[in-house]
């Protein structure tokens, strides 16, 4: 039993059916990745496990409780964080301050009244970031403001705060998408470096196939809606039916 | 005044532990502290600022240290403070702040009729009622957002104004308002003689005053006026420390990305609805105040232009920082209150120096831009500011500090 | 019965002039992406078109009359006007009586006029600028506008009649069937509507037929994209402003007969037109338009007796209670985009 | 640092150098000798002239303000006098009030209570005002009297035609000259019985808010003391502009009078939309449709152009008066601006003479000294006939004008005709009447403040 199962979840949109009997078991302490041509339900696949997306039926057990009817937030306070494809950040906000938001949110839950204390005296929370952004190697943006910093750099800077939050689980939404070669590079050692030291669980979406099978040690496939398949990478390489369905369309 | 939006959070070196911040006092930091010190001086010493010219001279006419503009720039001064907590650090553009004002104004004035005509019991329950008020709406409004939330905070003004003009005036007494009447008497302490009670605190009345002849100056210090002030300093140190603190963060996140705020597991729309309460307490703090220093509510306090009012004030001043507000307040209050009083004889008076023939042509250019023209020149300077401060008076101030370090290194 | 045909008509009246303001707030808003507080300053200024023209058409000089006096008891000095010197009695009279009407014309050059100062000017140089900017630069120069007409013409409203062939009404109900009386309806109201009706469809035909149309229309929905093509949005959007402006102008002319205009009936329609908008949703023509007659005949309901009976005040909150209700049901009013001014 | 004695104007006379401080235990500065607010000095006094001078009252306002400029020029010796000639009381010679030169300080109503308060506070607090005067709306009025009684200053109403301001709010230091609306309906039903029958149905049309109220109930009530019946009476918003959702219905409702109580931009939209629809040439229950606009104004009357032709309304003043002291202000204002005065512009002119008429006689400026001296004060020469001014509740009566919009004008200020001037004792009511807030009513004290 893995730390994230997901059972007969179907969700249509419309006469569309995006998810079809989706079952999904993410192990604990592995790098899962889900991947599929366009249009496969990557996406919403991943919208019902942060919550926006409510499924017609199936269910989304996280470490033994339900998620299906939560709110995101409170999804994120269960221990998922999520990257998105475009990295959002809050970016009139400094990166120190990007980076105190998530740590607070971890200490304080979703809403606290912290009106009256001074941020200046929160020593442990600005430690903890601090640290945090010494791992990433970005301490020396700290008092930058976040929009005004390159796309990776935004991008190390959306994943250290999802780290910081030491989750149990990181979902991934392409996080190479639309990135230089070098960039791309950087960013699977990043990710290797964390996998590899926090040992924390993740849920990769991915197009990249380098991406992919540099990184995963699960991987799903998923066609229209419905997964064909789950092994591991080398057994998916020389699949068939992958080939069918994926591999062979995307001419890798 | 240097940039007060993003203040480092830390010291700029890493190496350096923030909790060894030092130099401040009241647990801010140093430019803090001095800010805060600033205003302390400007509140206490208003009296002498405000009243540079001599009594009799033609400047007199500039004069505004008086009772009653002086208690007017520090309460408009605690709503525009109020409401930039709101708008300056969540963005939400509320057009419907005016009938929260009126709100803890009707409040006061109902508990100064019935309980005491102290003046504390009274703007507690102007917070307490002109709070309530606002998590009604706002929990209504806060479903939408941008421009959708400004029209419905807008309808819900409106329709608090529109109802305490006509149906509601057993309550609010329509056209006329409430005043305290020599036929009030209230539960604690009203006058037994049949005169008109006063707001009083512990039996210290508003209205009292002290009076300081230097020369041919005239300084006034008035009990109300401190009093507003000492609320006004309390108003402004709880802003910085809201601007300074976690919660104050977490709002400025709600104006950047909602998003990203869901998905770090938080509510941006509680953060949104506290901002909101606070800046509505606020407001009642100020409406409770103007009961409080004139016993009367008159139900256009809560009219659309009045809230459209403390926007411009904050705009003008600049949103988000932390002087902003004051200084827009007080650059409106002052506008309203001392060109409009400029008429065609102080002009003449003034320009009597020069040839008759060029007397009158002074006069005729100068008279359509003050007494009736004042809203003229108000416009004018609207247009002015935004034109060329495009981040309002405290960017000015800005620019001239600026200019001033830059000539001293220069030199 | 009669009285809810009454009401309609009325109704579609009030309707058609919030309307006629709401669509040019929202053609400038739609295609410049600026919020003009002045708009109702720019009505106000169309009502002063009417105003202007009659003066004019009415300029005199003094004769005097020794048969009679004035309030000081010296003779009186009788007005001759300039039209009736020229064109004689019965012309000259006649051209004073249609000044209304003729305004139109005059109108439409000069708000055209200023609203092409007004872009090149002033608003052009906060297309970039923050919403906030915006509505303190344009309501600045709402106020500015404002003061200047009272300057000339005072703070009391201004007569500025329809001409005599438009005068009474016309007994609508008779011809229903009803008895005399029961629908009255005045006929330069009808004009008025038929009038707006006009200019409502003058524009959407402009902006789906003509090429320009399409540029603007494109340019509403993306303006970056259109600029890459290498067409000349800002020429377009200058024009776009001026015609906002002639539409308000025109609309404030036609209504100056319905209630006189004085300097601040700008800022009485703003607020209402803002609701208007919104409620119809940002940047929606087709929603502006109905949302204009559907507060239109929602406001006259609710000024019927027998409402104001049940539910004391309704008349004075119905539009900002619809306002409420529509916005809460409907997240972007009737007819709204999403991520028009959500943020 | 040691006590004195001075005021603030005299302590700029005598300039005093060196620190000279007063600790005020009650209001507002006050004098520790003469034992009041504001007490002037020996040379200068000043009022306080407090008109709307924005807003859309603004020209009503102007006029307020060339009134008060005229008066104190009159009272000063300049100019020709007006009506300190025909003035039956002879105590002011053109020195000034009681041998001090009269200055005066302007402000900015913008017809609403708060800034009305704000600007009056400043005059009171900054300029040492001692009486204040001035506003053009029933809400200022009374909200400004109020401030005036707390102050311990004189106010002198300006236009106001509320019954409350010398009703239910009045107060010991505030003072009335112009008409309210129980005059009106006292003065206008009996000619509107006597030129349309007594068997007419009414329908109102209301402002909603307080001046509309006391209007309504004193026109419904004496109307239907005539033999009136009242079909509807519905309450319009202030805000409203165009009208013709209230007026459409009116024709079909079996009524054949309606009446608009209304004023200024109000007055001039509904009458205008009701003549629109055809009221005014519309035949109901077999009789002529008619409009009554209970108060009238002349300044409004312009705005309404031809639409008041003929239709009856109640005024206070008008410049068309044929007695010596119209006839005196009338030359005055016209000789100086260039046009007659409005009805604002000769209340706020009279106020301005009685209250230094009464100061003279009183030997004072303690406000109790002149409210005394104003109290049951009878006089003539002012416009309106013998005039007196009640003790009960300050309000002055005298004849009441009603009007109807002429037919044939001759100049753009003759818009109004004199159809009739009610007798002074047709329009007295009891001082605890019930429109007046009935017996609970009451002035109060009158406040010297220090």
């Amino acid at each position: 039993m893995g730390i994230l199962t997901v059972k007969g979840v179907n969700k249509r949109f419309g006469g569309l059916q995006a998810l079809g009997d989706v079952n999904l078991d993410v192990a604990e302490n592995t790098c899962h990745a889900i991947i599929g041509p366009n249009g496969a339900g990557k996406s919403t696949l991943l919208n019902v496990l942060v919550g926006k997306l409510i499924p017609d039926s199936g269910s989304v057990v996280f470490d033994g409780q339900s998620v299906l009817g939560r709110q995101p937030h409170e999804i994120n306070q269960m221990g998922i964080s999520r990257v998105f494809q475009t990295p959002e950040i809050f970016a009139d906000l400094t990166v120190m301050e990007n980076m105190l938001i998530p740590c607070f949110a971890k200490r304080d839950g979703a809403f606290r009244m912290h009106a009256i204390q001074s941020t200046r005296h929160e020593g442990d929370m600005i430690e903890k970031a601090e640290s945090m952004l010494d791992e990433v190697g970005m301490l020396d943006k700290r008092d930058m403001t976040a929009s005004s910093m390159s796309r990776g750099d935004k991008r190390r800077l959306e994943m250290a705060m999802c780290l910081v939050q030491d989750p149990r689980l990181l979902l991934l939404d392409e996080p190479t998408a639309g990135m230089a070669r070098a960039d791309t590079e950087n960013t699977i050692e990043l990710l290797k470096t964390i996998r590899r030291e926090r040992g924390i669980t993740m849920a990769i979406i991915e197009h990249d196939m380098n991406v992919v099978f540099s990184l995963a040690e699960r991987i799903t496939v998923l066609a229209q809606g419905t997964p064909l398949v789950e092994d591991t990478p080398d057994n998916i390489k020389g699949h068939p039916k992958v080939r069918e369905a994926y591999l062979g369309e995307a001419q890798v | 005044m240097t940039d007060q939006t993003n203040p480092s959070v830390t010291t700029a070196t890493p190496t350096a532990r923030p909790r060894a911040a030092s130099g401040g006092m009241l647990g801010l930091t140093k430019k803090d502290s001095t800010l805060m010190l600033i205003v302390f001086a400007l509140v206490m010493l208003a009296p002498f600022i405000l009243n540079p010219f001599p009594e009799g001279s033609a400047m007199a006419q500039f004069n505004a240290g008086y009772p009653d503009l002086m208690q007017r720039f520090v309460i408009f001064g605690i709503f525009a403070i109020g409401f930039n907590i709101l708008f300056g650090l969540t963005g939400y553009l509320s057009f419907g702040h005016a009938a929260f004002l009126g709100v803890g104004s009707y409040a006061a004035i109902w508990s100064m009729k019935l309980v005491t005509l102290n003046v504390i019991p009274g703007i507690v329950m102007a917070i307490v009622i002109a709070g309530a008020f606002t998590l009604v709406v706002g929990f209504i409004s806060l479903r939408r957002s941008g421009i959708y939330f400004s029209i419905l905070t807008l309808a819900f003004a409106q329709m608090s104004y529109a109802l305490a003009y006509s149906v509601l005036t057993p309550i609010t007494g329509g056209e006329t308002g409430l005043q305290i009447k020599n036929t009030d008497s209230p539960l604690f302490g009203g006058p037994t003689d049949g005169s008109i009670g006063r707001a009083n605190l512990f039996g210290a009345e508003m209205g009292n005053s002290y009076e300081l002849a230097v020369g041919s100056w005239l300084f006034t210090f008035n009990l109300g006026y401190y009093i507003a002030g000492v609320a006004l300093l309390v108003a402004f140190y709880l802003s910085i420390r809201i601007f300074r603190s976690p919660f104050g963060i977490m709002l400025r996140a709600v104006k950047s990305n909602q998003q990203r705020m869901n998905y770090t597991g938080l509510t941006p729309k509680r953060y949104t609805l506290s901002a909101f309460v606070i800046s509505g307490m606020y407001a009642g703090l100020a409406g409770g105040l103007m009961v409080a220093m004139d016993t009367q509510v008159g139900p256009e306090r809560m009219f659309w232009t009045a809230s459209g009012e403390v926007v411009i004030m904050t705009i003008l001043g600049g949103a988000g920082t932390l002087m902003g507000p004051i200084l827009g307040a007080g650059f409106i209050k002052y506008m309203e209150n001392i060109v409009s009083k400029i008429n065609k004889d102080i002009l003449h008076e003034w320009f009597a120096f020069l040839p008759d023939g060029a007397e009158d042509v002074m006069v005729s250019i100068v008279y359509p831009f003050i007494g009736k023209g004042w809203h003229l020149t108000l416009g004018i300077l609207f247009m002015l500011v935004v034109i060329f401060l495009p981040g309002g008076l405290v960017e000015g101030g800005q620019r001239i500090a600026n200019k001033f370090r830059r000539n001293k290194t220069d030199g | 019965m009669d009285q809810i045909i009454v009401q309609i008509l009325n109704g579609l009246d009030k309707g058609s002039a919030y309307a006629l303001i709401a669509l040019g707030l929202t053609l400038i808003f739609g295609t410049l992406g600026v919020v003009n507080f002045a708009h109702g300053a720019l009505f106000m200024m169309g009502a002063f078109c009417a105003v202007i023209l009659s003066r004019i058409l009415s300029a005199s000089y003094k004769v005097v009359d020794e048969s009679q006096t004035d309030f000081l008891g010296n003779p009186l000095q009788v007005d001759v006007f300039y039209v009736q010197r020229w064109f004689g009695d019965a012309a000259g009279a006649t051209i004073m009586d249609w000044a209304v009407p003729l305004a139109i014309l005059f109108s439409i050059p000069v708000m055209i006029g200023i609203g092409f100062a007004m872009e090149r000017g002033l608003i052009k140089h906060f297309y970039k600028r923050p919403h906030a900017d915006q509505i303190l630069v344009t309501f600045g120069l709402a106020i500015v506008l404002q003061e200047i007409i009272k300057y000339f013409f005072g703070a009391n409203p201004i007569q500025t009649p329809a001409p005599d062939a438009f005068k009474g009404s016309l007994d609508f109900g008779v011809w229903l069937g009803y008895e005399a009386n029961a629908i009255m309806y005045p006929y330069w109201r009808l004009v008025y509507f038929f009038f707006s009706a006009l200019i409502i469809a003058g524009v959407f035909a402009f902006l789906q037929f003509t090429t320009f149309g399409m540029v603007v229309r494109a340019g509403m929905a993306d303006r970056e994209t259109v600029g890459l093509l290498g067409i000349d949005i800002d020429k377009r959007f200058t024009f776009m402003f001026g015609l906002a402006a002639a539409v308000a102008g025109v609309a404030g002319v036609m209504y100056a007969p319905i209630v006189a205009p004085n300097y601040h009936m700008g800022m009485d329609f703003l607020v209402l037109s803002f609701v208007v908008v919104v409620v119809g949703g940002m940047g929606s023509l087709p929603g502006a338009v109905a949302a204009g007659f559907l507060l239109g005949i929602l406001e006259s309901f609710a000024s019927m007796p027998a409402v104001v009976d049940v539910l004391p005040g309704i008349n004075q909150i119905i539009i900002y209670l619809v306002a409420i209700v529509i916005l809460l049901t409907r997240p972007r009013g009737l007819m709204g985009r999403k991520g028009v001014m959500e943020d | 640092m040691s006590k004195s004695n001075f005021t603030r104007r005299g302590v700029i006379k005598t300039g005093a150098v060196g620190g000279a401080a007063l600790a005020l235990p009650q209001y507002l500065r006050a004098d520790g000798h003469a034992g009041f607010t504001n007490a002037p000095g020996d040379s200068e006094v000043v009022l306080g002239f407090n008109v709307p001078q924005t807003g859309p009252y603004a020209d009503e306002g102007a006029d307020e303000l060339r009134a008060y400029e005229l008066a104190v020029e009159h009272l000063n010796g300049g100019g020709d006098g007006g009506m300190l000639n025909t003035f039956s009381s002879k105590v002011l010679d053109g020195t000034g009030i009681l041998g001090r030169e009269v200055k005066y300080v302007t402000g900015d109503t913008q017809t609403k209570s708060d800034a009305a308060r704000a600007s009056a506070r400043s005059m009171i607090e900054k300029d040492g005002a001692i009486m204040i005067t001035g506003g053009s709306s029933s809400g200022v009025a009374v909200a400004v009297q109020a401030l005036c009684q707390e102050a311990g200053v004189i106010f002198m109403a300006g236009l106001t035609h509320s019954n409350d301001t010398t009703g239910k709010d009045r107060k010991a230091n505030g003072f009335r000259h112009f008409f309210n609306s129980y005059m009106t309906g006292a003065a206008l039903a009996p000619v509107l019985a006597a030129q349309y029958g007594t068997d007419r149905k009414a329908y109102h049309l209301t402002a909603d808010y307080n001046w509309g109220y006391t209007t309504e109930e004193a026109i419904v009530s004496s109307t239907e003391a005539m033999g009136w019946e009242t079909v509807n009476t519905v309450k319009t918003p202030l805000t409203q502009t165009d009208f013709s959702s209230y007026i459409a219905p009116v024709l079909n409702s079996g009524a054949d009078v309606l009446v608009l109580n209304h004023y200024g931009g109000n007055m001039v939209n509904s009458l205008t939309n009701a003549v629109q629809f055809g009221l005014r040439e519309a035949q109901a229950n077999g009789k002529n449709f008619e409009i009554v606009v209970p108060l009238y104004s002349r300044l409004m009357a312009r705005g309404a152009g031809e639409n008041v032709k003929g239709i009856f309304g109640s005024t206070n003043w008008h410049w068309s008066l044929q007695d010596e002291g119209s006839q005196a202000f009338v030359r005055s204002f016209g000789t100086k601006y260039g046009f007659p005065p409005s009805q604002a512009a000769h209340t706020t002119y009279v106020q301005t003479l009685l209250y230094a008429d009464a100061v003279t006689r009183a030997g004072s400026f303690a406000p109790c000294a002149v409210a005394e001296a104003l109290e049951g004060y009878e006089f003539d020469g002012l416009g309106n006939g013998k005039t007196l001014y009640r003790a009960d509740d300050h309000q002055c009566f005298k004849d009441v004008l009603v009007v109807k919009g002429k037919e044939n004008p001759t100049s753009e200020f003759d818009l109004l005709e004199i159809v009739e001037v009610t007798p002074v004792d047709q329009v007295m009511y009891a001082p605890d009447h019930p429109q007046m807030g009935g017996a609970d009513a009451s002035l109060g004290e009158c406040n010297n403040g220090a």
